[in-house]
């Protein structure tokens, strides 16, 4: 850990956010793939069986 | 071949399958290398102290949130003019990550703000043209939606992605006129090449690297996402229709 | 002056609705569309009236020749039918409404705020419009609704002066409107879905 | 083109027809906006300019609810989109009849509630000019936003948010001229930026409220 | 009960629900303000506590207008007053639902948009504190004004004017605990008189809604 | 649970327009209302519902028993069949949705968005409600408007289901459902407009 000084909560707190928002965007974009690519798979299979 | 090809959406889904591994490595590389260098392996600045750190975020974050705006626009112009499905959707997948790289451009400045400039906000002109992008960022994401016709809601978008890009410039340089702020002598340091040190500036590029290709990673996979939404609204569509 | 129609293809929310549909309407003749609920008889009059593009296909003659009346009428509650139709007339640069008003037989109400008139009467006023348009080619969806036989027959006649003086009618509707028309079932030309995996560019 | 006009302005007019509810609502931002930071009359003299442009464009994006959803509801944008008016005039007069109707009384009533606010007399005609000649801007800019949400149920709030990001340029420089205005200084450039816009948005944005009222059309 | 109010948040969270564009007008609202009254930050400060009320009331009022018009449109009030639930209990019910999806989220972002305004630290607590106690009733009173104009096209205009002036007692002391509580003056008596006013208007007023809204039902 | 209504008067828009209307409808009995557009029949179906007071004239029995279901559904197109349902169902106490969604087969649609249904399948969740709200009257305005042969028998069945158990049910409709029903004409009650110098304390 690197002595940030008095800037300590600044930093830290900027990064904490910043890495936070940007996982929270990844992991809702991957979350919602997932979940549409499934739902994809259901309706392509019974519009298959359906012809 | 032409490029136009991968405005096919099937060829666009098993191209970018095949990219997207690469990309998310790739990005989380440059991102965690970036990042652990500049926080753990740079000197503090002389005035600035430990706070020069947060420039690793900010400054990635406030370029992609301008290219991402600039990318939507031209995503919406190609769907204008050439009606390629693929483009419209890559740019309402586009729309999310630019509003949140604007709101970390702008929490990381609020941050930095408070011990550079003594305050969290100043209606600095740089800020504030920020803030009102981000606006426009949340009007677009709302139109798109609040329309459940998808070409309609893509026509509009565009046409308001278009009349936007030219408020915000205006806004821009009224701003502009309006208030002449901080940003820009704070910043100077650091903008002048021979004033950002060799220390600086390589983590700095290597983040910004990690922002690019964590946007590409994300606008490819998002789109990805629309194009399955949008088939299986009209695979529904059908099954409506048929019965 | 003819209206005329070759392999059209329509969609009606992302989903093509008819296609394959070809047809001539030359002028002073009528036609009357049939088909089923939901086929898509509004889709294709809103079509032929500009308002939305076709798919494929090519429309001809319908360049500032068509007068098109839908299920909504159009008219403003708080002005009176004279009004109404005056603003209308001047619209489309005409300025006599008294042959629109004889001909629903609407003088009695000229005075009237249209809010206060009966489902029946508003249509009849919506019917008028027609007359002060000087559109060769009317494009009618359903324009029936709501009418008594007596307005029924205002209409009928209407249409045959229409066609007297070399117009033509366009009339989607399910009843019988005692005019000799051609008839144009558009149920065989229901769109056929397209092959499953036919996913390339377009996701209809 | 001058019936419709007349056609506007008359429903404006008659019973329900929503004229003086801009200016009541105008009127009435401005008496809370004392009740809201306090009755010192020297902070509101320094905010009033400011203030009364912010309520104007309030007062003129809640009518622009109305501007376009009646007709749309009761099918007469079918029926203008198949006359030979073109739609981009239709729309440029239904935003000229929205200005008669909102915008001009706004200008007209600013001076009175200039005076609740303890507007500086030199500011007075500084405020009017101003509004003048950016609620033309306004009305245009608010009918492109009526015709994105013309189909949307309920849309007012959207309409907020997409038209108000718009509204920007027109607030700075129209704010900043009544500012500088009402204390003396020079108001040469913001005036003539002022101008700028309205006149561009008035030539220009017709077009694209056209081309997306046809969208919303089909 | 339960049901209802969960079907109403359901709704307000669903895609179209308009859940968070209130939030975002009151952000688009205190952006205006400093482009209108200008960017000096004493001033900003002088006001802040006012403006982030004001803005707060203007995004509540906004988004009354879909509080009971779409389920008006699709006949759900019908059903509802013929239902066993009590239509004053209902209406209770969808006040608190406006006021978790509206009130809440704005009570929560006004420290945000604080920070904006330059809002002093010492205000930021009251300004909170204020909003909590204060918004319920402008959304009691809200459902009040929209039962009256329910009936109505495109009222939302006249909807603002009728309750606009019902909101002036709320404003007046929210607006005064915040203001107080940001010089750090005593703010005991506008606290009390602010929670005196929504209590009784959460226990009164539904009565009168359910009222007029069997009078629009007829 | 006899619903009686004793010399009942109603008004539209401040106008009267049925009076001196006088039946009883036990329970086990289900009964037609006719009479041509605009009689008053919906008006007095929402009278019954206790949506407006009567003019003058006496109902009984009409106190937390009665289902209505009108020309709207109360429908939320962004909630599922099942959570529209549900929550009619919460509503009126009852937990249990599974035999209403039986009854008009829409099993295979429970997961579907209501506001992505056709017409038809949306009416039929409409008069599925009905049978979650456990109320023993059933006053129905034309239930079967867009309902296909099919949709129109289920309804039926229902109906008879509802009677066997004790219920009874008012249907306005325009249309044979097929039931065995009293039939209520109501064109011989249109009130008589009051004689024009009867200018006393109202104005009706
Ligand atoms: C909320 C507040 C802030 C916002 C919205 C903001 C926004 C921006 C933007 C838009 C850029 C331009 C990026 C590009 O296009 O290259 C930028 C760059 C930069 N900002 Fe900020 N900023 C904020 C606060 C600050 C603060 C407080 C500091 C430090 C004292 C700072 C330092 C920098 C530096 C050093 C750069 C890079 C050099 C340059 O391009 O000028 N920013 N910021
Ligand atoms: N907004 C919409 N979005 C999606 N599909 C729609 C929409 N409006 C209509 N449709 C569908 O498009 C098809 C064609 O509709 P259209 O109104 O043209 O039918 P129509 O032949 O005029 O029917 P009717 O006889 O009932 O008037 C129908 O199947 C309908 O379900
Ligand atoms: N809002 C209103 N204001 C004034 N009069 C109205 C209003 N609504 C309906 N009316 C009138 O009241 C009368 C009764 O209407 P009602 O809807 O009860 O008729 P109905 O028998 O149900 O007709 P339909 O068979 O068309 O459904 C009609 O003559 C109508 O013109
Ligand atoms: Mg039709
Ligand atoms: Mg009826």
């Amino acid at each position: 850990m690197p002595d940030l000084g008095k800037y300590g909560d600044t930093v830290l707190s900027a990064y904490g956010v910043s890495i936070a928002l940007l996982i929270v965007l990844v992991g809702l974009s991957l979350w919602r793939g997932r979940r549409v690519r499934s739902a994809l798979a259901e309706v392509e299979e019974r519009a298959k069986r359906n012809g | 071949m032409s490029l136009w090809e991968y405005a096919n959406p099937r060829k666009f889904l098993t191209t970018s399958e095949r990219l997207l591994p690469w990309f998310w490595g790739l990005a989380g590389l440059c991102l965690v290398a970036g990042l652990i260098w500049g926080f753990f392996f740079t000197p503090d600045e002389a005035r600035q102290g430990a706070t020069v750190k947060i420039i690793y975020l900010h400054v990635p974050a406030a370029m992609l949130a301008i290219n991402a705006w600039i990318m939507m626009l031209v995503a919406s112009l190609i769907w204008l003019v050439r009606r390629h499905h693929v483009s419209a959707l890559a740019a309402r997948a586009a729309a999310p990550i630019g509003a949140v790289m604007t709101l970390i451009a702008l929490i990381t400045g609020a941050i930095w703000g408070q011990p550079m400039w003594g305050t969290w906000w100043e209606w600095d002109p740089r800020l504030t043209s920020f803030l009102i992008l981000f606006l426009f960022y949340l009007g677009y994401i709302a139109l798109w939606q609040a329309i459940d016709n998808p070409d309609t809601a893509a026509d509009l978008t565009s046409v308001l992605c278009l009349v936007g890009t030219v408020f915000a410039l205006l806004s821009r340089y009224a701003v502009n006129f309006w208030n002449q702020g901080l940003h820009q002598g704070a910043s100077l340091s650091l903008d002048k090449e021979e004033h950002v040190a060799n220390v600086f500036y390589l983590p700095l590029l290597v983040c910004i690297a990690g922002f690019i290709l964590l946007f590409v990673a994300l606008v490819l996979y998002r789109t990805g996402t629309e194009i399955r939404a949008r088939r299986m609204a009209a695979l529904l569509a059908r099954e409506r229709a048929g019965a | 002056m003819t209206l005329s129609v070759t392999d059209l293809a329509i969609t009606r929310g992302g989903l093509p609705v008819l296609e394959g549909l070809s047809f001539a309407l030359p002028a002073g003749q009528a036609m009357v569309v049939r088909g089923p609920n939901g086929i898509g008889k509004t889709t294709l009059l809103r079509t032929l009236a500009g308002l939305q593009p076709p798919l494929r296909g090519q429309i001809s003659g319908n360049e500032d020749t068509i007068a098109y009346a839908g299920h909504a009428d159009g008219i403003k509650p708080t002005l009176t039918v004279r009004e109404n139709l005056s603003f209308w007339a001047s619209v489309f640069g005409l300025k006599d409404i008294t042959r629109a008003l004889l001909a629903y037989d609407l003088g009695e109400l000229s005075e009237r705020a249209a809010g206060t008139l009966s489902a029946g009467q508003k249509r009849r006023l919506g019917l008028s419009r027609l007359l002060v348009t000087g559109r060769p080619i009317w494009v009618l969806d359903e324009p029936t609704v709501s009418l008594d036989k007596n307005a029924v027959e205002m209409f009928a006649n209407a249409v045959h002066t229409h066609l007297a003086v070399g117009g033509a009618a366009l009339i989607a509707t399910h009843i019988d409107l005692g005019l000799e028309a051609e008839l144009l079932d558009v149920t065989p030309f229901r769109a056929k879905p397209a092959p499953l995996d036919d996913f390339d560019g377009v996701f209809l | 083109m001058i019936a419709l006009l007349l056609r506007d302005l008359k429903l404006a007019f008659r019973a329900g027809g929503g004229f003086g509810l801009g200016l009541a609502f105008f009127l009435i931002v401005t008496v809370l906006v004392p009740l809201s930071v306090g009755p010192q009359t020297s902070l509101l003299a320094l905010i009033s300019p400011g203030i009364l442009w912010l309520g104007a464009l309030l007062a003129n994006l809640l009518s622009l609810d109305r501007l376009l959803a009646l007709d749309w509801e009761d099918g007469s944008l079918d029926l203008l989109a198949t006359a030979p008016l073109p739609l981009e005039v239709a729309l440029g007069i239904k935003a000229f009849a929205h200005w008669l109707t909102t915008g001009l009384p706004l200008v007209l009533a600013a001076p009175v509630l200039g005076v609740l606010l303890n507007l500086p007399t030199a500011g007075v005609s500084w405020v009017v000019i101003s509004l003048l000649l950016g609620t033309p801007a306004l009305s245009v800019i608010g009918t492109f936003g009526a015709a994105l949400t013309v189909g949307l149920k309920r849309g007012g709030l959207l309409l907020s948010l997409l038209v108000l990001p718009l509204y920007v340029p027109t607030l700075i420089f129209g704010a900043e001229v009544s500012r500088r205005g009402a204390v003396g200084m020079d108001v040469t450039t913001p005036l003539l930026m002022l101008a700028g816009i309205t006149a561009a948005a008035v030539a220009l944005l017709p077009y694209a409220s056209a081309a997306v009222l046809r969208v919303n059309l089909r």
